[in-house]
């Protein structure tokens, strides 16, 4: 197999105060032509960096060494490269809502290379977009040229970027986690479609990634980073099988696995403490007159006759992609939000009913940890006056308050003697254990945790995924988890409610709903889910079809405590 | 993975920090040391000022400047170092006050706005954006015309002009801020509006009102001294800058330092106070610095 | 949409031709140039009072009489008029072939519209009262009008010699715009055009007679065009002259020696202004209503060293309650009655009121806009702080300043006030009109000083009418009422391009433009 | 889109609304009697003629009446009389306008030729000491007073070398108080361009053009420059508003014609239907302006032009 490209010890450093940061350290590949290369990594593992530096996309004040010869081309060599870059190397990125121009229409941007730099003519590069377009999977490909970026949604912008990387039929192309921004069912199609682009060019795609999903079911090769350093590099097969540094193992068994089913102690489940009986709620949409503007992304209907219960020493997980109404339905349960109809009880009491100090109390009752571990706590405030705040607020007095965020700060994992630092001086995790802290300091009875281990590298996710289950034993709290992840869910959660548009699709508990689904929206999620395991690539489905919309609105019981709507 | 990217944490510095980070830049030291010497030349005046700024003939008429008289002597033969001075000590008065009047009613309006919310929210920055369209300029002169001409109407004028910009800008870092999960955090756990607007809003908005007062009172100073300068701010015998550069056009040909010193001091001062600004802007708000 | 560089820059410039085609309508080679510092509020004689408005009215229209160099009444529309022996009845004859700027001929009729329409009920002159007690205007024949009074009213005669009283052609009548667009009078320059704030454009009117105006050219003027611009910026009316763009100019005061020195420009120097500027104070409450306080601020304020220092030599100091050239002046006499600069006699007279450096008598100076007074007021203020009084300046617009005085003397509580005030008049009898009761300003008033007012006006026989001015004079003085300050105050100095021949300066600051010839 | 314009016109017809009662109220608020003040020209007065005048103006009505005879007469074009002179205010207003509308847009063109590249120039150097330097001098601008700027443009240019003239309101003319009042927004406007240009050249979009491989000149020009103008435009909108008052003082430097000079007269002279009218007039402009600036920025972001 002769190599497309070939990197030899690769360096990329950054001045960085006084100093110079170097973020890549020593890095050498080798793709093939028709080969899937993947790059794993956790952030700030510089598996980013080196894919920019391949395409001169580096910040103007960073410095290379070593090469990455392309066909006798040193791709680090900023005057040359530029004729080889989008011409015979082609790059797509993260986040397809910012990678469009806004303001150019899709057809503009797909010719515009082709035409001033190929020297194609306009109408020969317009045709060849069509085509293009067509085979990545986009309707009506002609009218589709002339419309602007934001009337494409993420999925189908991430494929417009595709055909436009495939314009000049580039023999390299390098994907820097394509589909992390993307829903499990759009990034699915969207890796079924690199791998097909990859088998029928025989282009080399360098895939960049953190999830050992996406690695398991593209990667011909793997190569394994931490901290600019190359822990490992093999073929997929041998590194899931037989990983031979103990970082890549830690990694691998880190992840969470919808395929293996371990086996749980049953939950004591105590007394039903939350009641969440119909509700809805409706939100404005668009730019409004007198007001802020709202969360475009939210559905105009985030909840249509939401129903479920959550009981002591439980664990219920709200699954569904981004817009299903899910982090709308955690706000209402704990009282952050007024429902347009329907009832929420905590204990047996209506939240909504309360108003003034007893809210406040009530309010205490039920805590929410958030997802974003930089946002969700207060920079002005030290860690230790975090997590006192909610016992100060409950009249407790202030130093018997900070003894016990000591105690709290303690059981969460973290040094009592951090009680004094702010939160810029915490890592990720670090924070969401403080996040955790806080919560627990009302002392609680139901804990709403909104995807708080989606912004964490994989391996704080384990911790922290067993550091919530820990507590919830210990205090019998009532957890309601809620992510986009099946994986985590089958590990965490005792009971799931698939929910979807507003509604709940699916409930009942995670072997019912996650090994015996019945409904389809449920069925492609599975099976859209990337599975660590290379193994098990070939028994996954290879096409799935988009899921019609369904008028479901009664919740049926098929089997005991297992609803399926219909 | 999203957040990822802000691994480089955003950092809040304690105080003695902030001074070193200004400090740390040549706009932080320079804006520091005008400003420094502003205030110094306002405070001391009394001492530092060889001579009463308004008494007259302390020196012959137009004396050039020089060892007897520093910066010479105006139309009157008042020595004009020591109406600079004086005149510092005004500057930082208009500054200081008007900024205040802003800063105290606008903050309030952008909290209780953005806190609160609803029809309350969409009245206040309504009416704040409509004020905003008239431009600070038409609403001081709009104040003054009302009121007449006097520095203190000055003051008054360019304060409640500044409103709508500092009521828009608190209001908008307010809304940041009140989306934050730490901000329903605090709620959850039952904290009451005055915890949640005074120890949670408020000091999170602070840093973003200090950059913007700080860039503020150059605007102020600037605002004042034209309304000085057409004759519609400070009236004599007050040393204000406005009014003696104004005051100073008719001896241009004879006496041109008259003129080119206020202008001068007015713009060194409103040099100092920019970059203060900026510095801070720099060193409170890190992801700032690349801008 | 697409933005192309050069395509810009193409736009660029064909706006910049396009606003260079509506370039500055400049001046033809035959027009004359005067710059003003501000512009005339209305064309219309009955809605305005500025020295400005005037100067241009003066320009348009013609008046019944003239003065002369000296200032007294001349004929001149009017080439002859008779008083009844009882001084109620006017009658005046009037010129032959004067026209209107409409081709109309100007007679009795005019004047009759015009002297109703400054007394009509619903829109009368700004200064009816100045007429006097006129009852009705008779068109005896086309050339004779004659006035009735009610009672004897001696200013009559200077008034209708002042372009207060400018003939308005009753062909304005059916003409909307007048005041704001329009002109019709007879005087020697034609209204062209006002461009409100900027200029008002005139031509010279080619059928003008000139019987008694003061200047020596009895028919239309030399040169074509007149333009009056507004430069209100002192220095760019020097520059302008320097450069030639502007012919005649007030010139920034400071640069005048400069000027004379280098004989790069001809001052002129307005003679018989009228004008006078004065203390006058808010009497209807201490602690002005004493008048040891009036005195003392007399007593302590040195016109001579204060003009000096603003004005050089281009003003005088003046003693007597009305100007030099008016009737009834006389410095040595004023002299004798008029607080004179001792600083050391405020010191005293307020120490027996009370005041001393430790609790100064604080008031607000009034001080109007213009002509470097603000500065006069500041040298005032600093003399008036050595004998303790701590004044305040307030500076404001005349309008306002009129205003306010009035409110000030209305007031009985509040801060005390004085104020800078000042009149133009050609006659004493503006004294009627200030201190008579109720007093313009509802200012001071007494039974003994009305008595002598009124007879101010009746007395026919010129010795006995100055004696009882200047026992007027004599009284506002002793009192401290009026303490006049210095003469001419505003719009008197000239500076004037070497190619201009003929200008000058009739007395009240009415400039002449009818015999200037541009040479060069 | 046209919920956007629709919206953005409201919200102008909002302003002009509140603008048009802060107006009739401002003669209320004014200390001392309005009626005094503007009858103290004519000598003499009695209480009666005041009272007539008073009548007259409407002053004797409550004042929610005076509102709509003041929106009535407004309605009619009518803005009431100056006090000096009697002059119909509408047209004392309107003969001075259009030099204050010639003049802020030539100081925004001056501000933009100057102050567009500049401060691109600077983002696109970022942080490199092109970028120090030309900030720097930006800083300097904003900071130097344009009434000082004004003058030592006047004395140097006009009084001392002669070259432009001082009177007038031509071509020649406009040059230097254009200039005054450009240079310091132009200041303000390399700021601006600059953090607009820097935030653009730090999206993704920006990369995607590079790695498809486009020229760097092309994709500053068609990517970074037209994206990064879109919300220039409607800081555009703003700027216009600081220049018309910005015009205010220059005027009066420059002895330029225009509606900023009038109001300072009138001002001095107490001559409120004059400000009153200034005010609204002021209003109206901006308004037109922001509102025009606005459906130009509808019209060049397809998220809005084609917006749902």
């Amino acid at each position: 197999m002769t190599m497309l490209l070939s990197v030899t010890d690769l360096h990329v450093s950054i001045p960085f105060g006084r100093g110079v940061q170097t973020l890549v350290d020593g890095v050498s590949l080798e793709v093939a032509a028709g080969e899937i290369f993947c790059i794993v990594g956790e952030s700030g593992s510089g598996k980013s960096i080196t894919a920019k530096s391949l395409m001169g996309l580096l910040p103007r004040l960073a410095r290379t060494s070593g090469t990455a010869l392309f066909d006798g081309v040193n791709l680090l060599d900023k005057d040359v490269a530029t004729s080889v870059r989008g011409r015979d190397v082609g790059m797509i990125f993260q986040e397809p809502m910012t990678a469009l121009n806004p303001v150019l229409t899709i057809g503009c941007q797909m010719t515009e290379a082709a035409i001033s730099v190929a020297g194609m003519s306009k109408h020969d590069a317009q045709h060849r977009a069509i085509e293009l377009l067509d085979s990545v999977g986009i309707n009506q490909a002609a009218k589709r040229l002339r419309q602007y970026p934001h009337e494409f949604s993420g999925g189908m912008r991430q494929r417009v970027l595709i055909a436009m990387a495939m314009m000049n039929e580039p023999r390299l192309l390098i994907a820097d986690e394509p589909t992390t921004a993307l829903d499990v069912t759009v990034q699915s199609q969207i890796l079924h479609l690199l791998k097909s682009l990859v088998r029928r060019t025989n282009m080399g795609l360098i895939l960049i990634t953190h999830d050992m999903g996406v690695v398991a079911e593209m990667a011909d090769r793997v190569l394994v980073m931490q901290r600019g350093k190359v822990v490992e590099s093999a073929t997929v097969e041998t590194l899931f099988a037989a990983p031979t540094q103990p970082y890549s193992r830690a990694l691998l068994a880190a992840v969470p696995r919808l395929d293996v089913i371990e086996q749980k102690e049953q939950p004591a489940v105590g007394n039903t403490l939350v009641v969440v009986d119909r509700i809805s709620k409706r939100f404005e949409t668009g730019r409004r007159w007198f007001t802020r503007q709202k969360d475009v992304l939210e559905s105009a209907q985030a909840l249509d006759n939401v129903s479920l219960t959550v009981a002591e020493g439980e664990v219920l997980a709200l699954v569904g992609e981004s817009g299903s109404g899910k982090s709308t339905a955690g706000r209402a349960i704990a009282n952050l939000l007024k429902v347009d109809s329907g009832v929420v009880r905590i204990a047996g009491t209506d939240v909504a009913s309360l108003s003034g100090s007893a809210l406040r109390t009530s309010r205490a009752q039920t805590q929410m940890i958030f997802q974003d571990p930089y946002s969700s706590l207060d920079p002005r405030f030290s860690i230790g006056q975090t997590i006192a705040e909610p016992m100060i607020i409950q009249g407790v007095e202030k130093s018997v308050a900070m003894r016990q965020a000591s105690q709290l700060l303690d059981r969460v994992g973290l040094s009592k003697q951090l009680l004094d630092r702010y939160p810029h001086e915490f890592s990720g995790g670090q924070r969401q254990r403080v996040a955790i802290a806080r919560a627990l300091a009302s002392n609680p009875s139901v804990i709403v945790a909104d995807e708080p281990t989606s912004a964490l590298d994989v391996s704080i996710q384990a911790q922290i995924l067993d550091l919530l289950l820990a507590l919830k034993k210990e205090r019998s709290l009532a957890l309601l988890f809620i992510s986009h992840d099946l994986a985590v869910v089958q590990q965490i959660a005792d009971r799931v409610a698939v929910m979807r548009r507003g509604k709940i699709v699916e409930s009942g508990s995670v072997q019912n709903v996650l090994q015996s689904s019945r409904h389809a929206y449920t069925q492609l999620l599975i099976a859209s889910a990337p599975v660590p395991d290379p193994a098990k690539r070939a028994k996954k489905m290879t096409t799935i079809s988009p899921l019609p919309d369904g008028a479901e609105d009664i919740l049926q019981e098929v089997s005991p405590g297992h609803w399926v709507a219909r | 993975m999203k957040t990822a990217a802000n691994s480089m944490a955003t950092t809040y510095p304690k105080q003695p920090m902030l001074l070193r980070r200004l400090l740390g830049t040549p706009t932080g030291v320079i804006g520091l040391a005008i400003v420094s010497l502003l205030i110094g030349g306002a405070v001391f005046a009394d001492f530092l000022a060889p001579y009463d700024p308004t008494k007259m003939a302390v020196g012959p008429r137009f004396l050039k400047p020089g060892a007897e008289h520093l910066l010479g002597t105006d139309e009157f033969g008042r020595d004009m170092y020591s109406r600079i001075l004086y005149g510092a000590r005004l500057t930082l008065l208009v500054g200081a006050t008007s900024v205040l009047i802003s800063l105290t009613v606008g903050m309030s309006i952008g909290l209780v706005a953005a806190y609160r919310g609803g029809w309350l929210e969409s009245v206040l920055m309504r009416s704040t954006d409509v004020l905003f369209s008239f431009t600070e300029t038409l609403i001081a002169l709009s104040c003054v015309a009302v009121l007449g001409p006097s520095l203190k109407n000055a003051i008054i004028a360019v304060g409640i002009a500044g409103i709508p910009f500092y009521a828009r800008t608190c209001y908008s870092a307010s809304l940041v801020e009140r989306s934050k999960p730490y901000f329903e955090a605090t709620m959850a756990a039952g904290a009451g509006h005055a915890r949640l607007i005074v120890r949670h809003l408020l000091p999170n908005v602070l840093p973003t009102m200090i950059v913007v007062a700080t860039l503020g009172v150059s605007t102020a100073i600037l605002a004042a001294a034209g309304l000085s300068f057409l004759g519609l701010g400070a009236q004599p015998p007050l040393p204000e800058w406005g009014y003696m550069l104004s005051g100073a056009r008719d001896y241009f040909n004879r006496a041109p330092w008259l003129m080119t010193i206020p202008g001068l001091a007015i713009a060194l001062t409103v040099l100092g106070f920019n970059l203060l600004g900026d510095a801070f802007r720099t060193a409170l708000d890190p992801t700032e610095r690349h801008r | 949409m697409k933005p192309n560089s050069r395509n810009w820059a193409r736009k660029v410039v064909s706006t910049a031709v396009v606003l260079c085609s509506m370039s500055t309508i400049s001046a033809h080679a035959d027009d004359i140039v005067w710059a003003r510092y501000g512009d005339i509020d209305s064309l219309d004689p009955h809605k305005a009072t500025s020295t400005l408005s005037l100067q241009v009215w003066s320009l348009v229209y013609d008046t019944l009489l003239a003065t002369d160099a000296s200032g007294s009444p001349q004929p001149h529309i009017a080439k002859s008029w008779e008083t009844s022996d009882d001084g109620t009845q006017y009658t005046l004859a009037l010129e032959e072939g004067v026209m209107c700027h409409d081709g109309t001929p100007l007679d009795a009729n005019d004047v009759k519209y015009t002297i109703d329409r400054a007394l009509s009920e619903d829109s009368p002159s700004l200064t009816k009262s100045s007429w006097g007690p006129i009852s009705a205007a008779e068109v005896v024949d086309p050339l004779t009008i004659k006035l009735s009074l009610e009672t004897p009213f001696v200013a009559l005669v200077p008034f209708l010699a002042d372009s207060f009283s400018s003939i308005i052609c009753d062909s304005n009548e059916s003409v909307e715009s007048f005041g704001t667009d329009a002109a019709i009078g007879s005087g020697p320059w034609k209204l062209v055009s006002w461009t409100k704030g900027d200029r008002i454009v005139l031509a010279k009117n080619p059928e003008y007679k000139n019987f008694g105006k003061l200047a020596n050219n009895p028919g239309a003027p030399h040169e074509d065009g007149l333009i009056i611009a507004v430069v209100p910026e002192p220095q760019s009316r020097l520059a302008a002259l320097k450069t030639g763009e502007v012919h005649i100019a007030e010139p920034p005061f400071d640069d005048v020696p400069m000027l004379k020195d280098s004989g790069e420009l001809d001052i002129v120097v307005a003679e018989n202004t009228g004008q006078n500027v004065f203390w006058e104070f808010a009497t209807s409450r201490l602690p002005f209503s004493d008048k040891r306080a009036r005195l003392a601020v007399g007593h302590a304020t040195d016109a001579a060293l204060a003009i000096n220092l603003i004005y050089g030599d281009l003003s005088l100091p003046e003693a007597c309650p009305v100007s030099r050239g008016v009737f009834g002046n006389d410095q040595s006499f004023c002299e004798q009655y008029r607080p004179g600069y001792d600083p050391e006699k405020a010191i005293a007279l307020l120490a027996e009121m009370g005041y001393g450096p430790e609790n100064p008598l604080e008031t607000s100076m009034l001080v109007w806009t213009g002509g470097n007074r603000q500065k006069l007021a500041e040298v005032f203020q600093a003399q008036l702080a050595e004998v303790n009084i701590k004044a305040s300046i307030e500076i404001m617009d005349i309008g306002s300043l009129n205003a306010r005085v009035r409110q000030e003397n209305e007031n009985t509580e509040g801060k005390a006030s004085m104020d800078m005030m000042t009149w133009s008049w050609y006659d004493p009898d503006i004294l009627y009109a200030l201190w008579h009761s109720p007093g313009a300003y509802r200012g001071y008033t007494s039974p003994a000083l009305d008595e002598m007012l009124e007879q101010t006006r009746v007395l026919t026989d010129p010795d006995a009418r100055k004696a009882m001015v200047q026992e007027v004079f004599k009284y506002l003085l002793e009192n401290g009422v009026h303490i006049p300050l210095y003469t001419p105050g505003w719009e008197w100095v000239f500076a004037v391009r070497p190619e201009v021949e003929g200008f000058k300066v009739a007395p009240f600051v009415y400039p002449i433009f009818s015999d200037i010839k541009l040479g060069g | 889109m046209l919920r956007f314009i629709v919206g953005k016109v409201a919200m102008g017809a909002l302003t002009v609304f509140v603008t048009t009662i802060l107006v009739t109220l401002l003669i209320h608020l004014v200390p001392g009697d309005p009626v005094q003040i503007m009858y103290a020209q004519s000598q003499g007065s009695t209480p009666e003629q005041i009272e007539a005048v008073r009548r007259n103006l409407g002053l004797d009505q409550p004042i929610y009446i005076q509102y709509f005879q003041y929106i009535e007469r407004l309605s009619q074009g009518d803005l009431g009389h100056t006090i000096r002179g009697g002059q119909p205010v509408l047209d004392v207003i309107l003969q001075r306008l259009p030099n204050t509308l010639l003049l802020a847009v030539a100081a925004m063109i001056v501000a933009i030729v100057i102050g567009l590249p500049l401060g691109f120039l600077a983002a696109y150097h970022r942080n490199t000491y092109i970028d120090t330097a030309l900030m720097g001098i930006a800083i300097a601008g904003i900071s130097i007073p344009h009434f000082w700027l004004g003058l030592l443009l006047l004395f140097f240019f006009a009084v001392q070398l002669g070259w432009l003239p001082v009177s007038g309101s031509g071509l020649a003319n406009l040059v230097l108080p254009a200039f005054t009042l450009g240079l310091s927004n132009a200041a303000i406007f390399a700021r601006l361009t600059r953090s607009s240009m820097i935030d653009v050249l730090e999206q993704d979009f920006v990369q995607t053009a590079l790695a498809k491989g486009l020229p760097r000149t092309l994709v500053l020009r068609r990517h970074v420059l037209r994206v990064g103008m879109i919300p220039l435009i409607t800081m555009m909108g703003l700027q216009f508003a600081f220049m018309m008052g910005g015009a205010i003082v220059v005027e009066n430097i420059f002895s330029w014609n225009g509606v900023g000079r009038m109001a300072v007269e009138a001002i001095f002279q107490r001559d409120y239907p004059i400000i009153q009218g200034f005010i609204l007039t002021f209003a109206v402009v901006v308004v037109f302006v922001s509102i025009a600036l606005d459906a130009l920025y509808a019209v060049m972001d397809p998220r809005i032009r084609r917006g749902s």
